[in-house]
């Protein structure tokens, strides 16, 4: 049902038998839409829609392809990249893309003050610092050439440049409309941040633009850009719709009042399709792992012990019995997808007996561990913690381990107690992948010695895998790193396993059958410019 | 009377002080918290203690308490870190209240006007099968965990029939805003298809949210009935031979009414936590949405204004049930 | 009220009356007859109604049969509730929920657990969370409301301001924010934060029959009688505010158990389910409540009909006890 | 004007009975219980100007029986027979709605407790006024003064600002002078007060009183008395009834009963009064037991098991009412 | 109880040995609380206002006036339920009033009180033994298993009951058989001294003599001594030796009990007594009554001098309105000499040198009906 409210923005886009809107399930509210300041995928999924970066994802991959810029090059050295530009591109307000607006982006990230520098989280991540800190800090400066050639210097060699700079938080916005909304002034105010006008008003260079957030509605919606230089979106509107609940978003699906949502329950995976519906399966891109803290139980500095942990999981069985379909069980800390993934490697095998001979062997008849998994989330690599948190402790007392059991939620503490207060023997966690990096991922977990989950510091290793980790990332050659990373995968299965990946899920997106169009993304990063909607 | 409004003002505001107290206690004593909310699985102690520090968490609880006080003072009840981050906290209050409102106002306007009739029907024929029937359908009512009935009446009426909006408050037409009462701006806008749409959302929910205060009510209304039907003055009152109508309305209804205001009133504070569950399963963007949120991620500020204000609202509709109270009974009025 | 009825008595009364009649004793003193048989006090007397009363009999055998399947189930349940038996048969997408079939009449949950054990064995928590939440709800309401109810004056305004401030936030919010103080979320913070909902409500009930108590001519009567003050709070004033309180109890277990069930909605249950509750395993079965609504709709049943029971009971039990009812 | 108001007032002593109760009996049935006949053949004439008063002890049937003829008696539960006519109107038998146009207009009763039979929520203005809304068809403001006015007449002072007031702001008495005001509102020929002065002090008693004679000797209504004080009707009735166990055991002129008791309930329950004439010394002498020592009228007198005289037969036969003219008694072995 | 009436008895109790209670100066004053932020007490309740009480040792001495005007409130401060705001309250030589906690719950034993409803002065869960039990059982009365069993069978013969009465509940008893277990239990601990609240108010005539007769026969039985409490004049007067006449919170009136039945003195007595209907037609054929107007009024705002006078008949221009009168011997021939009354003007009333006003005459019902009546036809 449609308003006569609605044919305002000229709805006489595609034929007649496509409808002029897509409406798509939100699990959650946006925070801002100035990406800068965004860390969550349900704003990301929005801001995505209005911005684009220097680099954009390939449809369907997790590689890297043009998008504001056509091409780039680094300098000998790696330290200098030089991006050739788009012409003819525009702001959705009408001010010119170029190199200056580029490097203007640039250094509005680097020159973040105060709690402007705690609220860009993923520049911070990605990063390190800002110019009030210019030794931690991967960028150096912005160079305008010429109108659309720009030139970034960054401070050391790693795998991650210029990759990060496909992230949504590094889009490009206008200058005109940064200035003008006061887009830097972000302030601490009491325990939260206030965020400038801007962050409300955010002006891109992609396919849609915000029409309006209807907070009491909790809509958002998003209307073709007249002046996007591509082809203009197959779909006139794009309406977000909150829905918090799961199931009200599958019946909301089903009685056709949206489109689509994203992460449907693996379970309903089967009953969506048999009701007509498209269930988009992304590739895999993330790691769920169990972690484990020698520092905490000393047993576990003992390689044998870990392993025979890792042969007393039945993973396979786990990947089949609860994981979506397309769920793989990891050998390595990287998905497939990812360059450095060692293809050689095998996952531990399910062999209780050996577990049992193992622990016998490092005299730890009497193991006890305490287990952790977090209540009130649920994750792509992890959709029901608790169901993966039992089986394995069904497991583990298989192998005579006598397993505590701790949960806590998400957001209570759990999060802290993995990592600031490394408060648990084992737990399960994971990690879905930015960019299609090894770095992101193994850099994640194990680069900082001092301060990393797996308290890899007390092992003998500890150092060692820290500092290859680094060295790799810097390795400018393709080949060389790929190399490099594969033998490190390698050494973490066999001589380190800090800790014991379990496996790789696919996230799933699901649409109605009048969808068409959409790629999923292994990233979660579709863009819905090409969906259409039939009627 | 106004004495006694007085009075009940200033204990309203004691209690709210005295909750504010415990709550900002209790909240920080909560493990985890906003700043892992917000960082998640890319938490690294640096990123952690910069937000710890930026949000002031690192300060002993008083100083908090006192710094927040001092901030309240002035209006300023911090700022959304999670359900609607940069958001003041008393803004997301206000701007939610109307769809709470809206949504409670229907389910006990439902609740009370189906209720009351039937709970004197029920008591007029106490005893006869009609009324065995009403009584176990509002013990049913009770009964039935609301999220489940929640569900049950999404899926038959809405996805089977087709007949109502799954979740929601409104279609996006596109409406003008002017109350945030969705019914009403359509209303005073002359957008019809508003109104219709927005009523039409309200109906699941609010029969949802219904059921719990309709049998409460029911119950109520039955058992006072009865009682007052047993009353001397009821008595007299057929005994001058007043038309049933008189008696049913003057002197039976009035007096029986008493009790069911009072429950009137705790309903409605039954009604803000009954909606927690319902405004999520509705995705009904209200107070209960939105505190169902705030403790998902952690979002002090808003569960600080939220709770309170709840608290507050609570307390001031006792407070009108208090004065209502002495309007209909001249016992407490003329006191 | 006048003492039952002289004209219903049984016949066999008649010959005695008669038998006195014939011997007219001229004592003054004499006070009439008072029949031989041992005394029935109220509670006998409200049971001896309640035990006529169709809906006091609905509610009680319901309740019985939930008693008893809560203490027998471990014994009858055809399988482990915990063990995952069918796990082999569960294909997350074209199988998520192992149907019915030989040996397992309703099919497993999604870790392939009988679901008929679940159900079974799942009364044993349910009623150990409705009992427990009342009990704890009961301490501590009734420790509240003795203070206040007992001592007057300053501590009972003391006390009341406290409830009030218990009573101001909504019931389920409170135990929506106790479930989420906890470290670790498990039953017992799940009984705790049903249970405190409660606090305020029985204190309040108990404050008020006790403080009405206080000034009854036979609470002044004992004081007279120079008995001592506990023993007048603690024989008196309590056991006769207690009925109200009983009533509560039964409407209370009924609430606790469907509490429960939202808090486990709004994942704040009891994380560890190798022991089911019902009110869990619906929480639990709203992922799967599309397609396999059944996971949902069973334990439902079973708690609404298990609420009903005591809902029936209560109910039945406050017109049994209340004297107004009595007409 | 309405008809009451037309029609001739009947003379004061006429000999055609106003009210003429015949064989009425009321028996309670409760599920699980034995039916319960709480009224058991009671019958008794008024005529105009006259007053009967209906005595006995707690639980013997008093109100029932005037709950019986007004047809107030709880809708379910109980099944009356006999008759009671009105001016020839069997009201047992009255639908419901002429009942109703008959209570408040032609009779009106008068309850015992003043103040639980006011209704709390209600001005006792608005309670007296809408006796004449209803049966005289006034509005709302023509009936102002007139409640105004039969405020006065009862004696309530300041009648303008009690008309405002509500019930929980007025005395025991005035309560229930409010409450004979609006029986009066409609000059009812016949009145029923069922314990009007029992919850009252003696002073008070005294003038309440003093107001209904005054209103039977002026208006020549006719006053059904109960009461369980003998003091009150043997001031004021001319016929007396007294009930046992749901049935009339003796009745009599005031002068005959009292001078001539003749039935043992009767003079045990004179003997029993602490009398404020004669001498104090005089002991009491009550009557043994209590009412819930009764037998069943049905095969034995229900006062056997506690009467000062009793034979043999009282136990295995029912006495029968003897009549003669106004004086009856049912007694196998009457006193003298 | 004696019946005869002995003039050394009634007359004032002087020599103070012979005195079981003496209550001097007793007033209880409740304050009324209002308040916005805290209670403000904003007035008083003058339940009793001054009242001088003697009550001789196996006498019975009765109190009587209307509800309201602190008949119980009196009964309460004497036995210590209710603290006197001022006064003193003497039973057997130790003020008691001034007793605070375990003193005064260990005195307890020697005072007791009998509750006007029989039914709510029973605790309902406890049969009629632990009732009586626990009064013993509080005074260490109850040590003996033995002698308890064989105390409790004589204090149920002696009011009336059978012993099949120890293991039932008040609710299967008739109003009179509770109210003899309410006696019985206040008998239990042996006490000196009876405050009876309308102890047969509540009761059927029959019944209501067959507990007067009981708590005759007691008194002889036990050497008690009774305050009755009562609104029925023809009560008071059947037990009492002395009575005293209250009115608004004061005593009005204090005489044996005939004496003040055969010359009552205080026109507020007069009027009590002329209002009470007596079973007797020709009597009350020509039983004069003196109606008083209106109520009792508010005792939170008693009226200035002489409390009644705003209802007295006899009221006078002097003295009434400005000086409330003290309980006085009056000096009238024939008046005993311990007939002591409240009122200024005794012996002007008693000599008929004062006569009653007459009260406005109020026009007759039948006129009013008449009138409305023509009223609206005309209209
Ligand atoms: N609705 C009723 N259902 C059952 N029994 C009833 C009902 N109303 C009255 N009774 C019984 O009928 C008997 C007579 O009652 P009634 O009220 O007429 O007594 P009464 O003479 O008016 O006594 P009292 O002096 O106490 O008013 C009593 O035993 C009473 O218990
Ligand atoms: N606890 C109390 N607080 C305030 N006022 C009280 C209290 N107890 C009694 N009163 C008031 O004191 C006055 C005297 O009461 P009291 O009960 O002594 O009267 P009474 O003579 O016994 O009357 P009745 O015959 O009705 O029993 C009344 O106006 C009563 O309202
Ligand atoms: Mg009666
Ligand atoms: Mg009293």
């Amino acid at each position: 049902a449609e308003s006569e409210r609605d044919d305002s923005g000229g709805g006489d886009s595609g034929s007649s038998d496509l409808k002029d809107t897509f409406t798509f399930g939100a699990a959650g509210a946006p925070d801002v839409f100035d990406p800068l300041y965004a860390t969550d995928g349900e704003t990301f999924r929005i801001t995505r829609q209005i911005h684009q970066g220097l680099l954009g994802i390939t449809p369907g991959t997790a590689d890297i392809q043009p998008e504001l810029a056509e091409s780039w090059e680094p300098s000998e050295d790696g330290l200098s990249w030089t991006f050739s530009l788009r012409e003819g591109v525009t702001f959705s307000d009408g001010e010119p893309f170029d190199a200056e607006a580029v490097c203007y982006n640039m250094d509005r990230m680097y020159n973040q003050e105060g709690a402007g520098q705690q609220a860009a989280e993923y520049w911070t991540y990605f990063f390190g610092s800002f110019s009030d800190d210019p030794e931690g800090s991967l960028y150096d400066s912005c160079e305008a050439t010429d109108e659309s050639t720009a030139v970034i210097n960054i401070t050391r060699n790693t795998s991650s440049f210029p990759t990060i700079l496909s992230l949504d938080s590094f889009s490009m916005q206008s200058p005109a409309a940064l200035e003008a909304g006061d887009a830097n002034n972000v302030q601490a105010q009491g325990e939260g941040f206030t965020y400038p006008e801007y962050s409300t008003n955010p002006v891109g260079v992609g396919p849609y633009v915000l029409e309006s957030y209807d907070q009491a509605n909790q809509t958002i919606t998003l209307t073709a850009n007249e002046s996007y230089y591509g082809d203009a979106p197959a779909t006139q509107n794009i309406v977000f719709r909150v829905i918090p609940d799961e199931s009200t978003r599958r019946q909301e699906l089903q009685a056709g009042s949206i489109d689509g949502y994203d992460l449907p329950n693996p379970v309903d995976w089967q009953g969506l399709e048999d009701d007509g519906n498209t269930v988009e399966i992304r590739d895999a891109f993330n790691i769920l792992y169990m972690g484990l803290n020698p520092e905490r139980n000393e047993a576990l500095q003992d390689l044998r012990v870990r392993q025979a942990i890792a042969h007393a999981l039945n993973r396979e069985q786990l990947v089949q019995t609860q994981l979506p379909e397309g769920a793989q069980v990891a050998s390595q800390f990287i998905p497939e997808a990812v360059s450095g993934y060692n293809p050689d490697l095998e996952p531990y095998p399910y062999d209780p007996d050996r577990a049992q001979e193992l622990l016998a062997e490092a005299g730890q008849e009497d193991l006890t561990l305490t287990f952790a998994f977090p209540t009130e989330v649920s994750r792509p690599y992890m959709p029901d913690p608790q169901r993966i948190h039992d089986a394995f402790v069904q497991d583990l007392e298989a192998v005579g381990i006598t397993v505590e059991v701790v949960s806590k939620p998400w957001n209570g503490g759990y999060l802290d107690d993995v990592s600031a207060n490394g408060a648990y023997d084992a737990w399960l966690l994971g990690w879905t992948g930015d960019y299609n990096a090894a770095d992101n991922f193994l850099g994640t977990f194990f680069s900082n010695l001092n301060q990393n989950d797996f308290h890899t510091s007390v092992m003998p290793w500890g150092e060692t895998l820290s500092q290859d980790l680094q060295a790799a990332d810097a390795i400018v050659d393709e080949g060389e790193r790929e190399a490099a990373y594969q033998e490190i995968n390698a050494q973490l299965r066999d001589e380190y396993l800090p800790g014991i990946p379990i496996s790789h899920s696919p996230p799933a997106l699901v649409v109605s059958g009048d969808v068409e169009g959409l790629t999923p993304s292994p990233l979660t990063a579709e863009t819905f410019d090409t969906v259409t909607v039939s009627q | 009377m106004a004495r006694f409004i007085i009075r009940r003002l200033l204990q309203m505001v004691g209690v709210v002080a005295v909750l504010s107290v415990l709550l900002f206690a209790w909240l920080r004593s909560l493990p985890g918290g906003t700043v892992s909310a917000i960082l998640g699985e890319r938490a690294t102690p640096e990123t952690r203690a910069a937000l710890t520090e930026a949000f002031g968490l690192d300060q002993p609880i008083y100083v908090q308490y006192l710094k927040f006080v001092q901030r309240a003072a002035t209006g300023d009840f911090g700022v959304s870190t999670g359900v609607l981050p940069g958001t003041d906290a008393l803004q997301i209050f206000v701007d939610r209240l109307p769809a709470t409102i809206e949504l409670s106002v229907a389910a006990l306007g439902l609740a009370v006007l189906l209720a009351v009739p039937l709970g004197y029907l029920s008591a007029r024929r106490s005893g006869s099968p009609l009324d065995s029937g009403l009584v176990i359908l509002s013990l049913v009512g009770v009964a039935v965990p609301v999220f489940f009935l929640a569900f049950l009446l999404k899926y038959q009426f809405a996805v089977e029939w087709n007949w109502l909006p799954v979740s929601g408050r409104q279609d996006s037409l596109g409406c003008t805003r002017i109350t945030n009462f969705f019914v009403l701006d359509g209303l005073m806008t002359r957008e019809f298809d508003c109104s219709a749409s927005a009523l039409k959302h309200l109906v699941l929910p609010s029969l949802a949210l219904a059921t719990i205060p309709f049998a409460v009510i029911f119950r109520i209304t039955r058992a006072s009935v009865l009682e007052v039907l047993g009353e001397d003055y009821v008595r007299t009152a057929e005994s001058k031979g007043l038309t049933a109508r008189v008696v049913r309305a003057r002197h039976v209804m009035r007096n029986a009414l008493l009790p069911v205001v009072t429950t009137i009133g705790l309903q409605t504070g039954a009604l803000l936590a009954g909606a927690v569950l319902t405004e999520k399963v509705f995705a009904w963007g209200g107070i209960g949405d939105a505190l169902a949120r705030a403790f998902e991620v952690r979002d002090y500020a808003v569960l600080q204004v939220l709770i309170l204000a709840a608290a507050g609202i609570y307390v001031f509709i006792n407070l009108l049930v208090d004065i209502s109270y002495a309007i209909i009974d001249p016992r407490v009025r003329t006191r | 009220m006048s003492p039952a009825n002289p004209f219903t008595r049984r016949k066999d009364r008649i010959d005695e009356l008669a038998a006195t009649a014939a011997s007219p004793s001229g004592g003054i003193a004499e006070a009439g007859a008072v029949d031989e048989k041992p005394g029935v006090s109220l509670i006998a007397s409200a049971w001896s109604r309640l035990k006529r009363s169709p809906v006091f009999l609905l509610g009680a055998g319901i309740t019985l049969v939930f008693v008893v399947l809560a203490l027998v189930s471990p014994l009858i349940a055809p399988h482990d509730p915990a063990a995952g038996l069918l796990l082999d048969q569960v294909r997350p997408q074209s199988n998520p929920v192992p149907g019915p079939q030989d040996g397992f009449p309703l099919g497993a949950d999604s870790r392939g657990r009988d679901l008929l054990s679940r159900l079974l064995v799942g009364s044993q928590q349910t009623l150990i969370v409705g009992v427990f939440a009342t009990i704890t709800g009961l301490a501590g309401g009734l420790s509240l409301g003795i203070l206040a109810g007992a001592f007057g004056g300053w501590v009972d305004a003391l006390v009341m301001r406290v409830v009030d401030v218990m009573l101001s936030i909504p019931s389920l919010l409170l135990a929506f924010s106790i479930a989420a103080v906890a470290a670790r979320p498990s039953q017992v913070t799940v009984i705790i934060a049903v249970a405190a909902v409660q606090v305020p409500v029985f204190a309040r009930l108990l404050r008020g029959s006790m403080l009405a108590q206080r000034s009854s001519d036979h609470v002044v009567a004992a004081r007279a009688l120079g008995v001592t003050e506990r023993a007048i709070v603690f024989r008196h004033m309590l056991p006769n505010s207690l009925a109200p309180v009983i009533v509560q109890s039964t409407l209370v277990l009924a609430v606790s158990i469907i509490d429960a069930a939202a808090l486990s909605f709004l994942g704040l249950g009891n994380p560890n389910d190798r022991q089911p509750e019902w009110g869990q395993m619906l929480g639990r079965a709203q992922t799967y409540i599309y397609d396999y609504p059944h996971l949902a709709i069973y334990p439902a049943l079973c708690i609404i009909v298990v609420a009903l029971g005591f809902t029936l009971m209560g109910e039945s039990l406050r017109e049994a006890l209340d004297p107004k009812s009595r007409r | 004007m309405t008809d009451t108001a037309t029609t001739p007032r009947p003379s004061r002593h006429g000999d055609e009975p106003l009210l003429s109760v015949r064989d009425l009996s009321v028996t309670f049935r409760r599920q699980g219980e034995e039916p319960f006949t709480a009224v058991d053949g009671v019958s008794f004439d008024v005529r105009p100007g006259q007053t009967v008063g209906l005595v006995g002890e707690s639980g013997c049937g008093k109100s029932v029986t005037s709950l019986a003829i007004m047809g107030l008696l709880p809708p379910r539960g109980n099944t009356v027979e006999g008759t009671a006519s009105f001016e020839g109107t069997d009201l047992l038998r009255l639908p419901a709605d002429e009942m109703r146009d008959r209570r408040g207009r032609d009779i009106a009763m008068i309850f015992q407790d003043p103040l639980s039979s006011l209704n709390p929520v209600v001005s006792v203005g608005l309670q007296v006024t809408e006796v004449l809304e209803r049966h005289r068809g006034m509005s709302r403001k023509a009936a102002q003064p007139v409640a105004r006015e039969l405020l006065d007449r009862v004696g309530i002072p300041d009648p303008d600002r009690r008309l405002k007031d509500y019930p929980h702001q007025l005395s025991g008495g005035m309560r229930q002078r409010a409450l004979i005001a609006m029986a009066l509102a409609c000059a009812p020929r016949l009145l029923i007060a069922d314990e009007p002065t029992t919850a009252l002090d003696v002073t008070i008693q005294a003038q309440i009183l003093s107001l209904l004679k005054e209103l039977v000797e002026d208006t020549g209504t006719a006053l059904v008395m109960i009461t369980h004080d003998l003091g009150v009707v043997a001031g004021l009735c001319d016929e007396v009834n007294v009930l046992y166990g749901g049935r009339i055991v003796e009745r009599g002129t005031r002068h005959e009963l009292f001078a001539n008791p003749r039935h043992p309930y009767t003079n045990g329950l004179l003997a029993s009064i602490p009398r404020l004439d004669g001498a104090r010394g005089a002991p009491l002498t009550p009557i043994r037991g209590s009412v819930a020592d009764n037998l069943p009228w049905d095969h034995a007198c229900a006062f056997a098991p506690r009467c000062s005289q009793p034979v043999d037969v009282c136990t295995a036969q029912t006495p029968p009412l003897e009549e003669s003219g106004v004086r009856a008694l049912r007694c196998h072995n009457p006193v003298r | 109880m004696t019946t005869t009436t002995d003039q050394a008895q009634a007359s004032p109790p002087n020599d103070e040995g012979d005195l079981l209670l003496d209550a001097r100066g007793v007033k209880v004053h409740f304050p009324i609380k209002r308040g916005v932020v805290f209670d403000k007490t904003i007035g008083h309740v003058y339940a009793v206002d001054g009242v001088d009480l003697q009550v001789r040792r196996g006498e019975t001495y009765g109190l009587v006036g209307e509800s309201g005007c602190g008949k119980s409130t009196l009964g309460k401060a004497i036995i210590g339920l209710e603290p006197p705001t001022e006064g003193t309250v003497s039973i057997d030589g130790t003020d008691v009033a001034s007793l605070k906690g375990s003193e005064l719950r260990r005195r307890r034993k020697d005072f007791q009180m009998v509750f006007q409803d029989p039914m709510s002065s029973l605790d309902p869960r406890q049969s009629v033994e632990s009732l009586l039990v626990e009064g013993m059982r509080a005074h260490g009365l109850a040590s003996d298993g033995k002698k308890t069993t064989a105390r409790l069978r004589e204090l149920l013969t002696a009011v009336g009951l059978p012993a099949a009465a120890l293991k039932k509940y008040p609710h299967e008893f008739s109003g009179g058989q509770r109210q003899r277990i309410g006696i019985a239990r206040a008998l239990a601990v042996e006490p000196k001294l009876i405050v009876a609240d309308e102890p047969v108010s509540a009761l059927d005539v029959s019944v209501q003599a067959q507990v007067i007769n009981l708590l005759e026969e007691l008194q002889g039985e036990y050497d008690l001594t009774y305050l009755v409490i009562a609104h029925d004049l023809a009560v008071v007067r059947h037990i009492s030796d002395r009575i005293g006449v209250m009115y608004l919170g004061g005593l009005v009136e204090e005489a044996a009990a005939d004496d003040l039945y055969a010359q009552p003195l205080h026109p507020y007595t007069r009027a009590l007594l002329s209002a009470v209907p007596v079973p007797d037609p020709e009597a009350e054929d020509r039983r004069e009554q003196i109606l008083l107007a209106g109520d009792l009024p508010s005792p939170s705002k008693p009226p200035a001098g002489c409390r009644f006078h705003t209802r007295c008949p006899w009221r006078q221009e002097t003295r009434c309105d400005d000086e409330r009168p003290q309980l006085r011997v009056v000096e009238i021939d024939g008046v005993a000499s311990g007939h002591r009354v409240a009122c200024h003007w005794a012996e002007q009333i008693e000599s008929g040198e004062i006569q009653p006003q007459v009260v406005a005459p109020t026009a007759t019902v039948g006129d009013l009906l008449a009138g409305e009546a023509d009223g609206s036809d005309e209209g």
